[in-house]
């Protein structure tokens, strides 16, 4: 019970906040909205027994890449605000097929949880950052590596990017 | 009682919300942070599937998800910030070039 | 690769900022239009005359005697050296002879008030760098000096505390010991600031190598005092046109090594030294005598004009004065204020640094913008 | 029920208030300490030696107007001094005060709000929200000196907070857990304080601490010789006292930490030295707080030392010194760790 409270508030605020990052007029307001989304969806990481998860997300997400886009838009922003595109025509037809396939996507998932109705009853053990761990750095050794060449070599590729020539 | 449904109906209508967003605007970084509201949407599929199938597999490919998501804003922002200094514009439909 | 150079890559967007009239470390109503590029100074403009009151002009309409006290106003850090400069320059148009303890009083009360103004430089410098520690420790022996001052001449500030032809009056009974006293303090005070700055990391590496000046660009802007000593010119009135009593006075001129800020820190640490044995000197060898020379009531001035420099805290204070041989006032007066020329290196030394080196820059010149003005 | 909401409730009152309070002195303790190194009084006219100069203080904060700039972006300008200051209070939300052993009234009662088995990752999380309301109260400002100093502020603030995680990573490596109690028991059991196993990681975290909290002599965003009054220019009255209580709650949280990671918590000095076994006497809670004071105290003595370091070389500091060296310690750690076992 509690639990499904808790769900429903948090599912409200990441769809609400979602809803203000893309149609706040303000970057600066679209960002600090992107930011409460990452928090409520780090409390949802929570419910879901990913604290480990949800850290990260804090961490990462709302600590690091967030802040990236906060100071691209101070950058940006100091001289004229960028425009909205407003094309009323394209948007009612994109609308029109938004809408269909969100549809078809919650049909699907619907007909797929009544055919197969899931409760969670497989439930993850407190230990779950040696799990996390121990996954990482034995089955998935190799692609955790991999990802931290990609980190690299994106890091060496912002840098060259946004350094000025000489 | 919250199953398995919930949280894909969520992540479903996240994604959307995302795809709505780099659809209708035309500001690349709210474009930016559109796709990063998708991929939040897969990590709560996959950390909602970590948590049915009590396997935290889904949880590293969260984690993954994450490392990319940081090395594509970084090098984005990157791109948006060298195109910005030499155009002076961040509206996608007036990034038509491939060079300058 | 083939790129168009006519149009870089990315332009620059150049943040231009004002920093002052209104700023904590302008020391005074200094404007500086910064032009930033990120952090670093591409372009320095200084705006003065926020504090222009005319001095110039409104000495010549007071009488000979009144200016003494309007100069107190230029360097109101340094109001003794600037009544020097005055008197001597009235002495040298009238051919006066100024008695010998008069002229010894006078050089005492230079060098004391070089201290004074060398004191609240150091402070304020090195609180403009964050070590606000050293900022009070100087005002705690600054205090001193007013005291003597305020002894000999009951001001703290703006002295008024000389004459045409010599002095206002002799020395209060045992005033030479207390000076004598605080060379002491003073002396075992100096290696505090110097534990707490010169070797200190931070401070070294927020001094060397900043606001460098050549020898020759020194000359070129026509600095003086300290900053020129301080890239490595020997000049000093005191040694090469001796004035006051500096003639019978045993002291060495600091001077620096490369031109930077660090440099003219220490030239000025050093010149702590050399004003205190000066100063003992000059207690010591203090003459009996009258204090005041063979001056008329009324002070005319036979027609001339004359030019007289000292040798001031902050650099080479001169005045040129004409009179007309008629008037009770002078027909021209002019100052030439060390603050001034400075001021004029500001602008090569912030060239390429980052804002937190204008404010380091602006202390090291160590400008009064009461004479900056006038 | 009362287990789970009455008692952590009132524990965060108590946490919240005893903050609050420790910040208010905390401000008329570096005023005095600063005095006493500079050879002044410091405050002394409101009560005795000053001491009711806190309350003077607020009442002043309170009763200023309270100015918005016209151009200022108005949602975020009120935002920014909360969002700053949250992050700075709910950090104390893990931090271990007293050990698990207390009784109140014969009710056990244990020496923290909670104790989550991510606690230094939540810690070091939530940290690295408190950026936002630097950035965002330099930018809504819409004045120069501010955007200045934020950008500064943020840049600071994320090259310092890679060294800091790296050091925490070799406290973790020691204690083999992330639970901030858990770490204590471990230097209980080890026998040892981490501050004497990893002197080096210490050093880093307390640099990397004064280098986040923006204290002297990395207060480089606030440095009003330089920038006015940094990030906070435009900002006056409460929404000003909120940025200067963040300011304040944060450096009591590095220190907080500090001695939970390094300095043993709540543990006595010295338990194994029997003619010291007086200093059992004293509880574990007043052992922390001394212990976080005696940080607290560096900190101000700090300030009136040493002069501040230029932008540039406060990176190169962080970027070329700090974090090489705790990368390097992590990775000897991590050596040393398997040697030993083996």
């Amino acid at each position: 019970m509690a639990e499904a409270v808790v769900f429903y508030i948090f599912a409200a605020l990441i769809l609400g906040f979602a809803v203000l990052v893309i149609t706040a007029k303000s970057t600066v307001h679209s960002v600090l909205f992107l930011v409460a989304d990452f928090l409520c969806v780090a409390a949802l990481y929570v419910v879901l027994q990913a604290p480990f998860l949800a850290v990260i997300q804090v961490m990462v997400y709302a600590g690091g890449i967030v802040v990236l886009y906060l100071f691209v838009v101070m950058l940006v922003n100091l001289k004229r605000p960028p425009e909205l595109h407003a094309d009323p025509r394209r948007l009612g037809r994109l609308g029109l097929v938004m809408a269909l396939a969100v549809f078809a996507e919650l049909a699907a998932i619907g007909a797929y949880g009544w055919l197969k109705p899931s409760g969670f009853d497989g439930s993850l053990d407190s230990k779950n950052i040696e799990q996390v761990g121990r996954a990482l750095y034995t089955d998935y050794l190799v692609p955790f590596e991999v990802a931290s060449v990609l980190l690299l070599v994106a890091m060496i590729g912002a840098i060259v990017l946004a350094k000025r020539e000489q | 009682m919250i199953t398995q449904t919930h949280f894909l109906v969520l992540s479903a209508a996240l994604f959307m919300l995302g795809v709505v967003g780099v659809m209708t605007r035309r500001n690349i970084i709210i474009i930016l942070m559109s796709m990063e509201l998708m991929l939040n949407a897969v990590n709560i599929n996959l950390i909602a599937f970590s948590r049915q199938l009590g396997d935290v597999t889904g949880q590293v490919f969260a984690v993954f998800v994450i490392c990319v998501a940081a090395a594509e804003a970084a090098v984005g922002l990157g791109i948006i910030l060298a195109f910005y200094r030499n155009k002076e514009t961040i509206n996608i439909d007036e990034m038509n070039l491939m060079r300058w | 690769m083939q790129r168009e150079t006519a149009r870089p890559m990315f332009d620059t967007d150049e943040l231009v900022i004002n920093m002052g009239p209104q700023h904590p470390s302008t020391h005074g109503v200094l404007r500086l239009v910064l032009k930033l590029d990120g952090e670093k100074v591409v372009d320095c403009d200084a705006v003065i005359g926020y504090l222009h009151r005319g001095v110039e002009k409104l000495c010549e309409s007071r009488d000979w005697t009144q200016i003494v006290l309007i100069t107190d106003r230029m360097d109101y850090c340094a109001a003794a050296t600037n009544n020097l400069g005055y008197v001597e320059t009235v002495e040298k148009l009238m051919s006066l002879e100024v008695p010998r303890r008069a002229l010894y009083i006078r050089t005492i009360l230079s060098e004391l008030q070089r201290v004074a103004s060398h004191l609240l430089w150091l402070g304020t410098h090195a609180a403009d760098i964050g070590a606000l520690t050293v900022l009070l420790y100087g005002l705690r022996e600054r205090e001193l000096v007013l005291d003597l001052f305020e002894e000999y001449c009951g001001a703290r500030l703006t002295y008024n505390c000389m004459r045409i032809g010599g002095q206002p009056a002799d020395l209060p009974e045992g005033w030479d010991k207390r000076v004598l006293r605080f060379c002491e303090i003073q002396e075992q005070k100096l290696p505090e600031y110097e534990q707490l700055l010169t070797s200190n990391r931070i401070w070294m590496e927020r001094t060397t190598n900043v606001g460098v000046i050549s020898a020759a660009d020194a000359i070129g802007i026509g600095l003086c005092g300290p900053p020129l000593r301080a890239s490595g010119v020997a000049r000093d009135v005191r040694k090469d046109e001796p004035y006051a009593a500096y003639a019978e006075m045993d002291f060495d001129i600091p001077i620096g090594v490369k031109g930077d800020t660090y440099d003219r820190y220490l030239v000025r640490l050093e010149e702590f030294r050399q004003s205190l044995r000066i100063i003992r000197q000059a207690v010591e060898g203090l003459p009996e005598g009258p204090i005041m020379g063979k001056v008329s009531r009324m002070i005319k001035p036979p027609a001339g004009e004359t030019y007289h420099a000292i040798e001031a805290p902050k650099g080479e204070i001169g005045y040129f004065i004409a009179s007309d041989g008629k008037s009770v006032s002078p027909y021209r007066f002019r100052v030439r204020p060390p603050s001034f020329c400075n001021l004029q290196a500001l602008r090569q030394l912030v060239r390429g640094h980052l804002i937190a080196d204008v404010v380091a820059l602006i202390g090291t010149i160590d400008i009064v913008l009461g004479e900056v003005d006038r | 029920m009362t287990e789970a909401v009455i008692f952590p409730l009132i524990k965060i009152v108590i946490v919240l208030a005893a903050v609050l309070a420790t910040v208010m002195y905390i401000v008329l303790l570096e005023r005095k300490v600063q005095a006493w190194v500079q050879v002044r009084l410091g405050p002394m006219r409101v009560g005795p030696h000053g001491i009711l100069q806190p309350l003077a203080d607020v009442l002043k904060l309170f009763v200023k107007e309270d100015i918005t700039p016209v151009m200022a972006d108005k949602w975020v300008f009120t935002a920014a001094p909360i969002l700053v200051l949250v992050p700075a209070l709910i950090a104390f939300a893990v931090i271990p005060f007293a050990s698990n052993d207390m009784k109140l009234f014969g009710l056990p009662i244990s020496g923290r709000i909670a104790d989550v088995n991510v606690g230094l990752l939540y810690i070091v999380s939530v940290a690295s929200l408190g950026i936002y309301g630097i950035i965002l109260g330099g930018w809504s400002s819409n004045s120069k000196y501010p955007l200045i100093a934020s950008l500064r502020a943020s840049a600071q603030l994320i090259s310092y907070e890679i060294a800091v995680t790296m050091t925490l990573v070799t406290v973790i490596m020691l204690a083999g857990t992330l639970s901030m109690v858990g770490i204590v028991d471990a230097q209980a059991r080890q026998g040892m304080w981490f501050a004497f196993m990893q002197p080096v990681a210490f050093f880093i975290y307390f640099v990397g601490g004064l280098a986040e909290t923006n204290r002297a002599p990395f207060d480089l965003p606030e440095a009003e010789q330089e920038l006015v009054a940094g990030f906070h220019t435009e900002y006056s009255g409460m929404r000003f006292a909120f940025f200067f209580l963040a300011e304040y709650a944060n450096m009591i949280v590095v220190s907080a930490v500090a001695t939970t990671l390094f300095f043993g918590g709540w543990l006595q000095p010295f338990p194994n030295v029997s003619w010291l076994w007086w200093l059992g006497i004293v509880p574990g809670w007043m052992w922390f707080c001394t212990k976080t004071f005696m940080f607290l105290y560096v900190f101000l003595w700090v300030r009136a030392t040493y002069p501040r370091y230029r932008y540039d070389q406060l990176m190169r500091l962080g970027w070329k010194w700090l974090i090489p060296l705790a990368i390097l310690n992590v990775v000897v750690t991590g050596f040393l760790k398997v040697l030993l076992k083996g």
